[in-house]
């Protein structure tokens, strides 16, 4: 089945040919590389930009403005920060000028730990970005919801941060996205592009995509459960999904809901759950101080307090001004499947 | 795999004779100035009545905008008196219209009289100084002398210095891939230029092979609030900043309309038929200060175009003083009537607050 | 009795006369404006830096590298947003080097609303902030405690990020600080600037200063109460105090924490509170996804939960993309006396 | 109030001159290069062999750490092979030691051979490699050439890129400040340079009269990972840029250690002692791609500095090839023996993964 990589592949393609995408840029997002992560092989509309952030979200703004559809990638997160200034004109735009000017853009960047980045290449950004106003925000964990989302993305006439979890990109998905071949290895045969000379010559063949979109606002249940409701994205919802499933053992039934979109979020489904069981987990690896999960803590605490059984419960990274290279360090910095499990475990058995 | 791709780097001695300051061919070594095709035109010609009237209207209406601070009329004053010989005639040579065909305009908050001369209703900067809900640049959202008008390719004005350099190569780009000659233009002031969006648009428009068509300008009036221009800028002058980057560039007085006009005709030439980008230095003067802040009152120490202007043209005997004085005053009373009437125009609705955060879908 | 602007103003000559201070500097920080809300006025260490916040950030990183002690302006906290990669590097120098490098800068910033101050001068800045590890954040809201907390900030080996409130820049304090003259048109004379060509031959005379701090860490009841406890700090501490002395005659007693120390701040001050009133009420005017509120409410709710008899709510800024010029706009999207009144009212009735 | 201080603007008409293009007195026309009083300093003397050794024992060490990514011993590489020559050069004339009496470094992830030459236990390197606990730079918390040496004044080197053009200017302020002849020194690359934060650098050491003493280097490989220069680089070259803010600059072959020798003795000189800053673009090699992400492997089409290095020195009778060889061996199999012993030291706690996030008030 398809890599995130080669969702985001498929779905550019599917942008550029059918959707108007007329600019997939940033560092290295051109040939012959295609992206760090190979997100942007053999597309057409790909270009190298300058090593320039600031002139990279600046130049999709003015795309934008001028009615042009751009996808711009910011190599790694943890690069971005010299842009939050762009980011917010992109998000009050529209607003400022009363909608004359709306801001048509997405931006794509990879975000989270789980490739021994040490401090500059294990970096979250939810936290930030969901505190820029005019921004939507999605963060997949799966291709299939890669594909759908950027594909939203790319139609709606917003500014939307498509984040992806780099740890995931190259796992193949347990779905298969409409149009996309039986063989793992014949999708791989038409869209990865060789190595070495061959690339220069090299042109993808594209499967057929039938339509087939993954709304913006919509959450996934993707292990049903009675006793406690967890929240999570990005890396660590199979993370917890697994973790979850290991819990049943232990007679502990958790509900594993994947957001996929931070903003706006799917609160209908996160409340109906938490109402349900009682309990809530919110699991990310955004350091922990001013945490997304800190906002999603306080609507559910609003909106259920006299339902729930114990305070819910933030899993996050450590405060620390970076995640350390060495595993231990990292292992005990960002949260994974072992402690998840324990903050599932022991939120089930407060007893109020 | 080897990063290598179709794209062979030049060998260590082909990039050393690049650094010993070889240049490419097809490239004049000449790079100040507009080239010797586009010098002397003088089409479309100087109406130096349409330029007086529109530097008066504008004058009068930045006048009336510093007293709406002081009559209670509004909170902020920030604009552009001192900039009007240059913005005019700028403002009268831009090809106005909506769409990537038509000139794009990332303006600073100095940009009134750019507006003027493209027939803005002025009623609209008193508006928007009033923060009425019938503003239509930003709804009673945003300061004066912050545009943003779709129909026009006016991309909404922000406080943020600089940033609207970094914007500007994305409209250019559109523009360059449309076809035609519609360009854009981004102006700033001195102080600015020291931030590093500056250089970004500087490299972003001059890309080897894939030049796009901006003029840049720096509207340089020496000062960045109370900070002089030689205590922060080395540059001599700040448009030569484009130079090693292959960007063709000049400066002129700005407080000389008959100059400004000259100069534009052959800088927007080029950058329409070439399809390159151009950076301009202009000389201007800043008439009432930074902002209201400062006080935003008449500074006695600085060229003012206007007088400097009408005295000629009364010299020319294009137009006499007391001319002059009589369109002054006729855009005076005319404004005065229309802030009366402005006054009973609603006040945005808190209610509707929220509205504009998202485009719908559509 | 001396202002927020003559408290910095004092503090720093303290800082440049006792504590070796070497630069005092950014955008019009130097003569003859001595910063655009004259907290510069006089001093001997303040310079006029280029336009350019990154060269700002970078030049006091730089300075505190070689061991001077840099005191950084930006402007406007709203001019910020271009330099959260810098404020991060300054967060994780020590720690990414074990220890070797500090970084003993302090930037300081106004901010929020207040003045009309509309899309550009009236951002808040604390939940980006306290987002960034290896920095202390304090934000006083009057004169006594900004003397205090600046002399404070300017001793610790670390980066402080020192916000202040623009619309209280001007207010008389209450309480004098130790060595202030009785009269404040006595400090005045002594340390104001004249107007016009006066200034430039212009020299201030300081009062001799005694010894005193303000410890980082430490929040103050401005109020005693029963019913609730209101967290805030900035423009709206004096705001929420008033509202909550109006409050006593409807027979509803709010306690007041002004937290002054947002990183660390002061849980144990706040946490004895909470869990004596039994409600919680968070007040600040940032925009109200991912907020910092939303930390304290967590920890708040995580440490009270069984003590609490309400969900702890947060009053913040409306999440608009930009604050509106219109005072009818403003007056709705942050809070105002009227409406935190209304909160603690509606706060103190629910009953579970 | 008005905001005019003491330092009143040039006029309007002043302002011209100095757009025209006029220059303040005293200041040379020629712009480029270092000043004819340092041109043809030789001292001190290069030493050929040990810059060899040095270019030897680098090249070695980066080889080693390369191949650690594939013995399992580390994570991630990413160094500088190819830029030994002109490092040695400058790491040998350094004014190493700590505070402002002595250089400030700040270095991009390319630097090795720099710290070599100034002595560095090159176990350090294969410590921090390996992420352990006894990695000096940073206990194991950040990528190999990521140095930190607080006794050298190497300042904390960060991934980000440019970034540290932006705060060189300020451990260089505190070096004017404090006299000496101690200087600051910021690298990195090509690409990089697009980041509007060399153009701060460049306005922040050239105030005028307030003037940094900076060494501002360009490592020009041609590369931005997979992008070649030329694709988004329109300067030609790229030091040249300094030329406006009326900074002193120059290129040199970097793959050439005689050449950088003589370049680095003219314009350390001139930085030492005018207390001004100089902008030096050095043309390099990359010789393992961009780092172990893109493999890490050897490529065959560049310049390798060692090879021409080794051969001009064999012609000159200095080292003969077999002297060469045995030298590398010689470093090649002690570092070896120092890998075996590192794989043994302690990885970092776990527990004290706070440590350091704040300074103890002392
Ligand atoms: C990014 C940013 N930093 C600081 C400010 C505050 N500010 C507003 S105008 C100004 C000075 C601008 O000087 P200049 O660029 O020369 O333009 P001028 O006002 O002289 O036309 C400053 C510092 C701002 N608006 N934006
Ligand atoms: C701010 C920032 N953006 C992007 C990156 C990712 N990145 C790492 S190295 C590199 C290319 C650097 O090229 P250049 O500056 O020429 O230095 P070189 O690696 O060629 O020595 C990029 C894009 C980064 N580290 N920092
Ligand atoms: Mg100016
Ligand atoms: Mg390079």
């Amino acid at each position: 089945m398809a890599s995130i990589a080669q969702a985001i592949r498929l779905a550019l393609h599917v942008g550029e040919s059918e959707l108007g995408v007329t600019d997939i840029f940033g560092e290295d997002v051109g040939a012959p590389l295609g992206g760090v992560f190979t997100c942007t092989q053999g597309l057409e509309k790909t270009w190298n930009s300058p090593l320039d952030e600031r002139g990279i979200i600046g130049t999709a703004m003015g795309l934008g403005l001028a009615g042009c559809r751009a996808v711009a990638e910011i190599q790694f997160c943890d690069y971005i920060f010299n842009t939050i200034d762009l980011l917010k004109l992109a998000g009050n735009s529209c607003w400022s000028s009363v909608g004359q000017f709306n801001m048509p853009i997405v931006v794509m960047t990879p975000v989270g730990s789980g490739i021994h980045g040490s401090i500059y290449h294990s970096h979250s950004f939810e936290a930030m970005m969901s505190h820029i106003p005019g921004w939507k925000i999605v963060l997949p964990s799966t291709p299939i919801d890669a594909y759908g989302l950027l594909l939203s993305a790319i139609e709606d006439p917003n500014p939307v941060m498509f984040l992806y979890p780099k740890a995931l990109i190259r796992l193949p998905g347990e779905e298969r996205i409409p149009g996309e071949p039986a063989e793992a290895k014949e999708l791989s045969r038409m869209i990865d592009a060789p190595l070495g000379e061959l690339r220069s010559k090299w042109k993808p063949s594209w499967p057929a995509l039938p339509h087939y979109r993954i709304p913006i606002g919509k959450a996934k249940t993707i292990k049903a459960g009675r006793d406690l409701t967890v929240l999570t994205y990005g890396r660590l919802a199979p993370v917890s999904k697994t973790a979850a499933e290991a819990l049943e053992a232990e007679g502990i039934s958790a509900e594993v809901i994947d957001l996929r979109s931070l903003h706006p979020f799917d609160e209908e489904a996160i409340l109906e759950s938490v109402k349900r069981t009682r309990r809530c987990l919110i699991v990310n690896e955004d350091t922990e101080v001013t945490n997304y999960g800190e906002h999603l803590l306080r609507v559910v605490n609003t909106a259920c307090f006299y339902h729930l059984e114990a305070p819910p419960v933030l899993l996050a990274g450590m405060n620390t001004p970076g995640i350390g290279l060495a595993w231990g360090l990292e292992e005990v910095q960002v949260p994974q499947r072992q402690s998840v499990a324990s903050a599932m475990r022991e939120l089930a058995q407060v007893h109020a | 795999m080897s990063n290598r791709g179709p794209s062979t780097p030049s060998s260590i001695k082909g990039r050393l004779r690049a650094l010993e300051g070889g240049r490419r061919e097809n490239e004049t070594p000449d790079l100040r100035g507009v080239p010797s095709t586009y010098r002397g035109l003088a089409e479309p010609a100087m109406d130096k009545r349409l330029v007086h009237r529109m530097m008066a209207k504008s004058r009068v209406l930045e006048e009336r905008l510093v007293q709406m601070t002081r009559s209670g009329d509004g909170y902020f004053w920030i604009g552009g008196p001192g900039e009007e010989a240059f913005n005019v005639c700028l403002g009268l040579l831009v090809k106005k219209g909506q769409g990537p065909e038509f000139d794009y305009l990332h303006l600073h908050y100095r940009s009134s009289a750019i507006l003027v001369a493209m027939g803005m209703d002025v009623a609209d900067a008193l508006r928007q100084m009033a923060s009425k809900a019938t503003d239509p640049f930003s709804g009673g959202r945003n300061f004066v002398n912050h545009y943003a008008i779709k129909e026009w390719n006016v991309v909404p004005g922000a406080s943020t210095i600089e940033t609207q350099y970094a914007i500007a190569p994305g409209t250019a780009l559109a523009q360059l891939r449309h076809g035609g000659d519609g360009i854009t233009i981004v102006n700033g002031g001195d102080a600015g230029a020291a931030e590093g969006d500056f250089s970004t648009c500087l490299n972003w428009v001059s890309r080897p092979g894939r030049e796009l068509p901006v003029l840049i300008l720096v509207m340089n009036n020496d000062w960045g609030i109370s900070t002089a221009g030689h205590e922060t800028h080395g540059e001599q002058p700040i448009a030569r900043r484009a130079e090693p980057y292959g960007i063709r560039w000049d400066t002129v007085d700005g407080n000389d309309p008959v100059a400004s006009w000259k100069k534009l005709i052959e800088v927007l030439a080029y950058i329409r038929k070439e399809r390159k980008p151009f950076c301009l230095e202009v000389a201007v003067s800043r008439l009432h200060g930074h902002s209201s802040s400062s006080g935003g009152a008449r500074v006695t120490d600085e060229t003012d175009c206007m007088v400097e202007f009408e005295a000629r043209l009364a010299q020319e005997g294009v137009l006499s003083a007391a001319e002059s004085k009589k369109i002054r005053e006729g855009y005076a009373k005319a404004l005065a009537e229309t802030l009366l009437k402005i006054r009973e125009e609603p006040d945005p609705d808190p209610s509707m607050v929220h509205d504009h955060t998202f485009q719908e879908e559509g």
